[in-house]
């Protein structure tokens, strides 16, 4: 392997040749990387590339089938993620990985808490230290109280503090920014920096290309479980990148094709959800993508489920086609044409142990057999039909859905949603974690659903996405609308200074200028608000 | 050596009912003269009777012992004995079990019913393939079965223990009853003698104030008979006609202090009540000899397969070294009346 | 590439179809290795009265056992049944000393069980409570109802062709009659869970609760029906059993739940729902009817044949993950430790309502 | 390294620490929960009942919980890991009988011997469900309720019809349970002692903590490097050595044993736990709680008798109460969740 000029000495950390194989799938085909003490080393590729799986492999998760992995030159046999641990290894893992009902201070230290001279948990010290490691980190957590309830980004700021306070050689982070928000990054990132001075040895790994490039010192870059390229950053570009990661040009990445803009179709003014956010109006078109941008824990979510029926509103109206509808249910939002794309792929979006084909039918069963019974003819071809519009990749519509990359598991999600024939199709988050090109692609979709008539809400927390894709953007900060901009007024920092909050009083009106379609009623100041 | 059949230390005049007639005290049915030690059945009638016995479960004290009286029959006819059952008292496995029996072809079953009803068309659908059935200890239906070998009739059985409690009182005191699960039909068959026995003249100061249930389980009548204590502070007397349900509550008052205070009696196992006799929370209480009623139960049973009966009020049939018996009314073999035990004759048995 | 149209069937199940044959398979080679032993040990077990026996004293739990199978691929447990089928039980005792025409009883105790499924049903959707623990509570609480409706009596003599129903057999064939009511039965459960979307449904939320209800699957309305259907089925069971043994009692049927829940462990279905089949629980019914069949056939009591039960589902579930286990101890990720009763934390979540 | 020149959490910080201090709090609101309704219970039955207010119904009612709650607190340990050990009814059963048969058996045994003997038996038996579930990787609910059945089955092919009575058993075998100290019944003392230790050790041990983190999120825990199986497999034994110590005890305390000794207490004990406030799904509660639990259910068995109920409403009641412990829990716990969120986000 083609060792990079300035890195000294030998690798803390090298992986040579490992394979591993899940069943039908070679996650891993025989792959070298190296970590050298003060370096921040970035490992990118599409979903499915293997990167989890190679960082599983250094905590000591995964035992590689073929292959070795050694530390400071020695071949050693992780056995266990204690083992890895106590070789100086720390891993931040994809998915959180916290105790929900214990508080902040155990889930750092659980497993290896601070003990007194009798051989009990010290949970003064324990506090103490915590205390210490998030103020390092810029964060105001109660380390007494229970994780459960915590946002996701505080609970991402959790599990990088977990893996800080075991002062560890080498500190591998799988996808540590996926939920932070810009000031969160930018602080985390100051910390990498440091930790490179000190000669901790840093893998990175991120779909984030702006931000590899911002802070890493060498890409390595995998394609279908195979080593493809490591060099340093200097020698790349974002494009070329991408093309390593895709093994193919790409075409343009927001792809927005015009569409014709229609009447409303999905009206929604006054919705209060107590505590989570308030007084959110809006109109959707038809062939509308409207965008709504926020910063993590703005609400966005809170309101996709509120008008999808999951979750239970305390005030506010929704009209669908002008007539006013109470969706108190998934089942009576699909009724009234409105489809969810959840941002929780794995826990929302699939059931994944389900074949493609299931998962895609799942939501329309009832309309597809006969008195209750199903119709498999039916069902096999319709399923059949969009896993081919959308180009999932599988070996068939038998495939479990767990056994996808997370890009074709999206398509499968959005492919059951567009089975239902939907008018509204609220999408969360349908890029995060996933690949550039299939992103692509999925934009792609997108725009063409859009195109076709559909209205589409499109939740984001990447502004390029949310700006070159949205016909409209709402913005949200806190719960509330603080901002609304057409597609030639929305630039980067006017929709940044309204998400961030600091545009708050006036600088935009919290409800849409009043469209008057469909004879007019709602337009003006409505009688909005809490009821 | 083997208990006698007659009720000793009763005596008549010592109970509180002041009522001349009343349902008082049991017919001494008691068995002819000894006769001939070896049985009436085996030597004249060909293969050697397969008698199986299906008590209320198998578990309890009161029906292995009584098992083996049966055992001592079967050795001396030279037949075949099994023994089975369910676990716990359950009417609906012992359709089973019956339903196996016929199926293995026995030539004769003696059941103890948990219920009298649950299982008269499996005992019937036994007859009608020629199997002899012999209900014990508790009845079936009449024309579920062709005998029926009481242990002591049930009006002797509960107004005895009355009589007993009423004596230990003084004739007054406030009394209660813990039976052992609510649904057992012999124990609610006595109960009812119980309280009209209360009912007599005599026992007007006698008071039952409640019955309660400890489902033959050790611990429920454990903690019933405390909950009892702190429940009814003025409690005198405790009855409980359920082996299992006198030893509990023995120990209970033990354990609380309040042996000999409160006094307790009811039906149980000399062997597991000795202790308590000695240490005088229990003074009296009546059982019969289990060992004699399956022994009894097996004459009856051999009796029928050979044909020396066929269940006719007035048949007589030999038993062993309980001599003969006649068949009663409705097919009833009665072994006696009830047997007192105390503290002088308890030595005497060990079962 | 991207998927043919024309791939294979769409799998209804939640499992490999491997795996689902191999535990079929193993439910197979044990009812016919418990007939072997039967036809080799006991000459009256080939006997067709002794079908007749066999099946006629497990119809109850069989019955009971076909919305169980429901209950546990949707993740959830009703401990409940058999003392629903005790209450079932004492109303139609209670509704039959009180003169009231049978057929009226048999429809009252079936409202009844319907009304303690709904019960059930209404606490596990309404308020997100597991259903061990609701279920655990309603045992006792339906039991004691039982008691309190029959105190310390017995209902008996019933009309003969009620207990001829309970008891009997068609005539000349030794197929009892119940066993006719639970085949009726049986083909209906097939048809809903393997045949329809129901079905289809259910399993869904047996695998993910959450993904269920994100694909508009009404999760809480299933499983309060699921309950319903089990409480109502339960009754019916109450009066099979009321009729086997010509008696209703408070205590009827005590302690039948586990063996229910046994047999649907044994028969392949997870208890952490979305995997198993009808087919197995049919079979795994079978299998320990008989295997109790030949034990009492040779005297065995019944302490070892629980033994042999207990046994069974130990190592039904011990004996394939040992095998599996061997060759595939080094991929790792081994699945989380015991993970016990029934669904995530998370999983009643559905019910929001 | 650097102190924080501002929360860039999700909310104002002074609001969001004094909450999360709140949500702290729920933990041991649950069973303040529990002790609030047990007080209400007390009073409601004195004030119609002046007798059940007595030191001496007191100790009735904690006498007749004291077994139960050893076994719940075995009970919780387990529960605690995301398991549930349905066989402990039938451990305390076999645990009961075989000491009183070693004593049957063998006259003038020595009495420590036989306890040890028989907390052994119940160890073992106990290793044997955490093997099966560890090893076997067999489900918890599924390999105790075979085991539940294979327990008891050999309880009743020991004894074989036998039953073991008071006359069997040496008097010191029966003084364990009998004694009182200060007049405070030994079972009592026992199963505080016991609840007190389990507590003390679950709270400041280390593997104590990780039982708690092998119930919160088994994949989680793995990560953490805690050897969930090897703890799991502790957690059976432990409880499986409780069992066989409430088995001693309920052979020293009712004198009778026979094979179905505590059969069906399974249920009683896993109602105790819940009652208590411990997830049946693992990670949350405490042994307070599951003792309480029993407490609870004692003192409204208590209750009805001493309020002279007609025994027959004793069962339905016993459910009912169950079901309103479980809701009133849930719904309290839930509304200071929903307040704290609510707080915490503005
Ligand atoms: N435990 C597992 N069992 C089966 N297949 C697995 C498992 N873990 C990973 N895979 C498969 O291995 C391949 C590589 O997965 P991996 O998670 O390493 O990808 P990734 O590069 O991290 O993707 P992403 O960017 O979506 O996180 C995928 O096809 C995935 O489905
Ligand atoms: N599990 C939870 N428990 C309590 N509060 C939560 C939970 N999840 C989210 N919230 C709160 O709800 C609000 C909005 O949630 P969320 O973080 O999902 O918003 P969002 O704008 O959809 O962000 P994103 O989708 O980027 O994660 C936040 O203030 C957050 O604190
Ligand atoms: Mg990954
Ligand atoms: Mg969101």
């Amino acid at each position: 392997m083609d060792h990079v000029a300035g890195q000294p000495g030998t690798p803390v950390v090298e992986l040579v040749g490992v394979a591993k194989r899940f069943g039908a799938v070679q996650a891993l085909r025989g792959v070298d990387l190296a970590l050298f003490p003060g370096e921040v080393h970035a490992l990118v590729g599409e979903n499915g590339a293997g990167k989890s799986t190679l960082v599983k492999m250094l905590a000591g998760v995964h035992r590689p089938d073929l292959g070795e992995v050694r530390i400071d030159g020695a071949a050693v046999s992780l056995g266990g993620p204690l083992e890895a641990r106590d070789r100086g290894i720390a891993v931040i893992h994809q998915h959180p990985t916290l105790f929900p009902d214990l508080d902040v201070a155990e889930n750092v230290f659980m497993g290896r808490q601070p003990r007194d001279r009798f051989g009990r948990v010290a949970w003064r010290t324990m506090y103490r230290e915590v205390d210490g490691l998030l103020a390092s980190l810029g964060v105001r957590i109660d380390v007494r109280g229970p994780v459960r309830g915590l946002a996701v980004a505080d609970q991402q700021l959790v599990e990088i503090a977990k893996a800080l306070s075991l002062n560890a050689r080498v500190l591998v982070m799988d996808e540590p920014t996926a939920s932070l928000s810009a000031r969160e990054v930018d602080r985390l990132f100051a910390i990498v920096r440091r930790l490179r001075e000190r000669g901790v040895a840093l893998l990175f790994v991120s779909h984030r290309l702006e931000e590899i490039f911002a802070l890493c010192d060498r890409i390595t870059v995998f394609r279908d479980g195979a080593h493809v390229v490591t060099a340093p950053t200097s020698e790349l570009t974002p494009e070329s990148t991408i093309r390593q990661m895709v093994g193919r040009r790409l075409e343009a990445l927001f792809p927005k094709e015009p569409a014709e803009i229609g009447e409303v179709v999905l009206r929604v003014r006054g919705l209060t959800r107590t505590g989570v956010f308030r007084d959110i109006g809006f109109d959707l078109r038809r062939g509308e993508i409207l965008g709504l941008f926020g910063l993590v824990g703005a609400g966005r979510t809170e309101v996709a489920r509120v008008l999808f029926g999951a979750d239970r509103v305390d005030a506010g109206e929704v009209w669908v086609d002008g007539a006013a509808v109470a969706i108190d249910s998934p089942t009576t939002a699909l009724r009234h044409g409105i489809g969810y794309v959840p941002e929780d792929r794995h826990g929302q979006g699939l059931v994944l142990d389900f074949p493609i084909g299931a998962n895609v039918t799942l939501p329309i069963l009832p309309r597809l057999g006969r008195r209750g019974l199903l119709d498999r003819g039916r069902e096999r071809a319709l399923a059949g039909e969009y896993a081919q519009r959308l180009q999932v990749k599988a070996s068939g519509l038998d495939q479990a859905a767990s056994a996808l990359s997370g890009g074709n598991q999206q398509k499968v999600v959005l492919g059951k949603w567009l089975a239902t024939e939907p008018k509204v199709l609220i999408l969360d988050e349908p890029t995060r974690g996933i690949d550039v090109g299939t992103k692509a692609e999925v934009h792609r979709i997108v725009s063409r659903l859009a195109a076709r008539g559909m209205a589409i809400l499109l939740i984001s927390s990447e502004l390029p996405e949310v700006l070159a894709m949205s016909d409209r953007v709402l913005v949200m900060h806190e719960g509330r609308l603080t901002g609304t901009f057409d597609r030639g007024a929305a630039d980067q920092e006017r929709v940044m200074v309204a998400a961030t909050g600091q545009a708050a009083a006036g600088a935009v009106a919290p409800q849409p200028p009043a469209p008057s379609i469909g004879g007019g009623v709602l337009s003006g100041s409505l009688p909005v608000g809490d009821r | 050596g083997h208990g006698p059949v007659a009720a000793r230390g009763l005596a008549q005049g010592e109970d509180c009912a002041t009522d001349a007639a009343g349902g008082g005290s049991p017919a001494a049915a008691s068995p002819a003269a000894a006769a001939s030690p070896a049985g009436g059945g085996g030597e004249n009638g060909g293969t050697p009777p397969n008698i199986a016995f299906l008590p209320k479960d198998v578990e309890n004290d009161y029906f292995v012992t009584a098992a083996g009286g049966a055992e001592e029959a079967a050795a001396e006819i030279g037949g075949e004995f099994q023994q089975v059952g369910p676990a716990t008292a359950s009417a609906a496995e012992q359709v089973t079990y019956v339903q196996t029996l016929t199926q293995q072809e026995v030539d004769a079953i003696v059941v103890s019913a948990n219920d009298p009803d649950a299982l008269s068309p499996s005992l019937q659908a036994a007859m009608d393939q020629g199997i002899a059935v012999v209900s014990y200890d508790s009845d079936v239906a009449a024309e579920a079965r062709m005998a029926f070998v009481n242990q002591a009739n049930s009006e002797a059985i509960g107004r005895i223990q009355v009589q007993i409690m009423g004596r230990l009182l003084g004739c007054e005191g406030e009394i209660a009853i813990l039976s052992a699960a609510s649904t057992a039909t012999n124990q609610n068959a006595w109960i009812e003698f119980m309280r009209d026995e209360l009912e007599r003249p005599g026992y007007e100061n006698l008071e039952l104030v409640t019955v309660e249930y400890g489902d033959d389980d050790a611990q429920v009548s454990y903690d019933t008979t405390v909950e009892l204590l702190t429940a009814y502070p003025d409690l005198r007397g405790i009855i409980s006609p359920t082996s299992v349900g006198i030893a509990a509550a023995a120990q209970a008052l033990e354990a609380e202090g309040r042996g000999g205070d409160v006094q307790l009696t009811g039906l149980g196992l000399p062997n597991a009540l000795r202790a308590y006799v000695e240490s005088g929370t229990i003074e009296e209480f009546a059982l019969w000899n289990p060992v004699d009623l399956g022994y009894l139960a097996y004459y009856t049973a051999a009796a029928l397969v050979d044909g020396t009966i066929t269940g006719a009020l007035g048949e007589t049939f030999e038993a062993g070294r309980l001599g003969s018996y006649t068949i009663g009314e409705s097919g009833e073999v009665l072994l006696g009346p009830p047997f007192v035990f105390n503290a002088e004759n308890i030595g005497e048995f060990d079962f | 590439m991207s998927a043919p149209p024309a791939a294979p069937v769409v799998r209804r199940r939640g499992v490999a179809p491997g795996a689902l044959l191999r535990w079929e398979a193993l439910l197979v080679v044990l009812l016919l290795g418990a007939v072997a032993l039967g036809a080799a040990t006991s000459p009256v077990f080939l006997r067709g009265s002794n079908f007749s026996l066999l099946a006629s004293g497990t119809m109850e739990k069989a019955i009971m056992a076909l919305p169980m199978t429901l209950v546990v691929v949707a993740a959830e447990i009703d401990l409940s049944v058999a003392s629903t089928l005790g209450l079932a039980s004492a109303v139609v005792g209670v509704g039959w000393a009180a003169g009231m025409p049978l057929w009226l009883c048999i429809v009252a105790a079936l409202l009844v069980g319907a009304l303690c499924g709904a019960v059930n049903g209404l606490l596990v959707t309404r308020l997100g409570l597991p259903s061990l623990v609701v279920t655990l509570g309603t045992l006792a609480l339906y039991r004691g109802l039982a008691s309190v409706l029959l105190g310390a009596e017995a209902v008996s003599d019933y009309p003969g062709w009620f207990t001829g129903f309970g008891f009997g057999a068609i005539p000349g064939t030794g197929v009892p009659w119940t066993f006719v009511l639970f085949a009726a039965l049986l083909a209906v459960f097939l048809v809903v869970l393997h045949g329809s979307w129901v079905g289809r449904q259910l399993y869904a939320i047996g695998l993910s609760p959450e993904a269920a209800r994100f694909s508009a699957v009404r999760v809480a309305r299933l499983k309060f029906w699921l309950f319903v259907a089990s409480g109502t089925l339960a009754a019916l069971a109450g009066v099979v059993f009321t009729a086997r043994i010509s008696s209703s009692r408070a205590d009827n049927a005590v302690g039948f739940e586990l063996d229910v829940v046994a047999a649907v462990l044994l028969g392949g279905v997870s208890i952490f729902g979305g995997r198993g089949t009808l087919v197995g629980v049919v079979l795994s019914l079978a299998v320990i009817a008989t295997v109790r069949n030949v034990l009492a056939l040779n005297n065995v009591g019944a302490e070892l044949q629980n033994i042999t039960v207990g046994a069974l589902l130990i190592l039904s579930v011990l004996g394939p993950n040992l095998a599996r286990r061997l060759p595939r101890r080094r991929l790792g990720a081994p699945s989380a430790p015991g993970r016990s009763a029934a669904p995530a934390p998370g999983s009643s979540a559905g019910a929001g309502g | 390294m650097t102190t924080a020149d501002g929360a860039i959490g999700t909310g104002p910080s002074a609001g969001r620490l004094r909450a999360d201090r709140l949500v702290g709090l729920v933990g041991r609101v649950r069973e303040l929960g529990l002790l609030v309704a047990l007080a209400v219970l007390v009073a409601a039955v004195t004030a119609r009942e002046p007798r059940f207010l007595s030191l001496n119904n007191a100790r009735t009612i904690l006498l007749a919980v004291s077994i139960l709650a050893v076994v719940a607190v075995g009970q919780t340990l387990v529960v605690l890991t995301r398991n549930v050990d349905l066989s402990v009814a039938s451990i305390v059963g076999v645990t009961a009988f075989v000491a009183g048969d070693l004593f049957k058996q063998n006259p003038g045994l020595s009495v420590p011997l036989v306890v040890a003997l028989a907390c052994l038996l119940g160890l073992a038996l106990g290793a044997l469900n955490g093997a099966l579930v560890t090893l076997g990787r067999v489900p918890a609910i599924v390999a105790t309720l075979g085991t539940l059945y294979v327990y008891r089955g050999v309880a009743f092919w020991i004894a074989g019809g036998e039953q073991i009575t008071v006359a069997d058993v040496p008097q010191g075998y029966r003084d364990i349970a009998m004694t009182r100290l200060f007049g405070v019944p030994n079972p009592i003392l026992i199963a505080a002692a016991v609840a007190v230790v389990a507590a003390y050790l679950l709270r400041t041990s280390p593997v104590g903590r990780q039982l708690y983190a092998i119930g919160g999120n088994p994949e989680a825990a793995r990560l953490a490097g805690i050897r969930s199986d090897r703890l799991v497999f502790g957690a059976f034994a432990v409880c499986g050595l409780l069992c066989g110590l409430a088995g001693v005890l309920w052979g020293s305390r009712f004198g009778r044993i026979d094979a179905r000794a505590a059969s069906g207490y399974e249920l009683q004990v896993v109602a105790a736990v819940v009652v208590g406030g411990v997830n049946i799904f693992g990670g949350v509660g405490t042994v307070l709680g599951a003792v309480l639990g029993a407490v609870v259910l004692g003192t409204v068995a208590n209750a009805l008798t001493i309020l002279r109920f007609s025994p027959f409403w004793l069962q339905a009641i016993s459910g009912l109460a169950i079901l309103v412990a479980v809701t009133l829990d849930l719904l309290i716990t839930r509304r200071v969740g929903r307040a704290l969120v609510a707080r915490r986000n503005r």
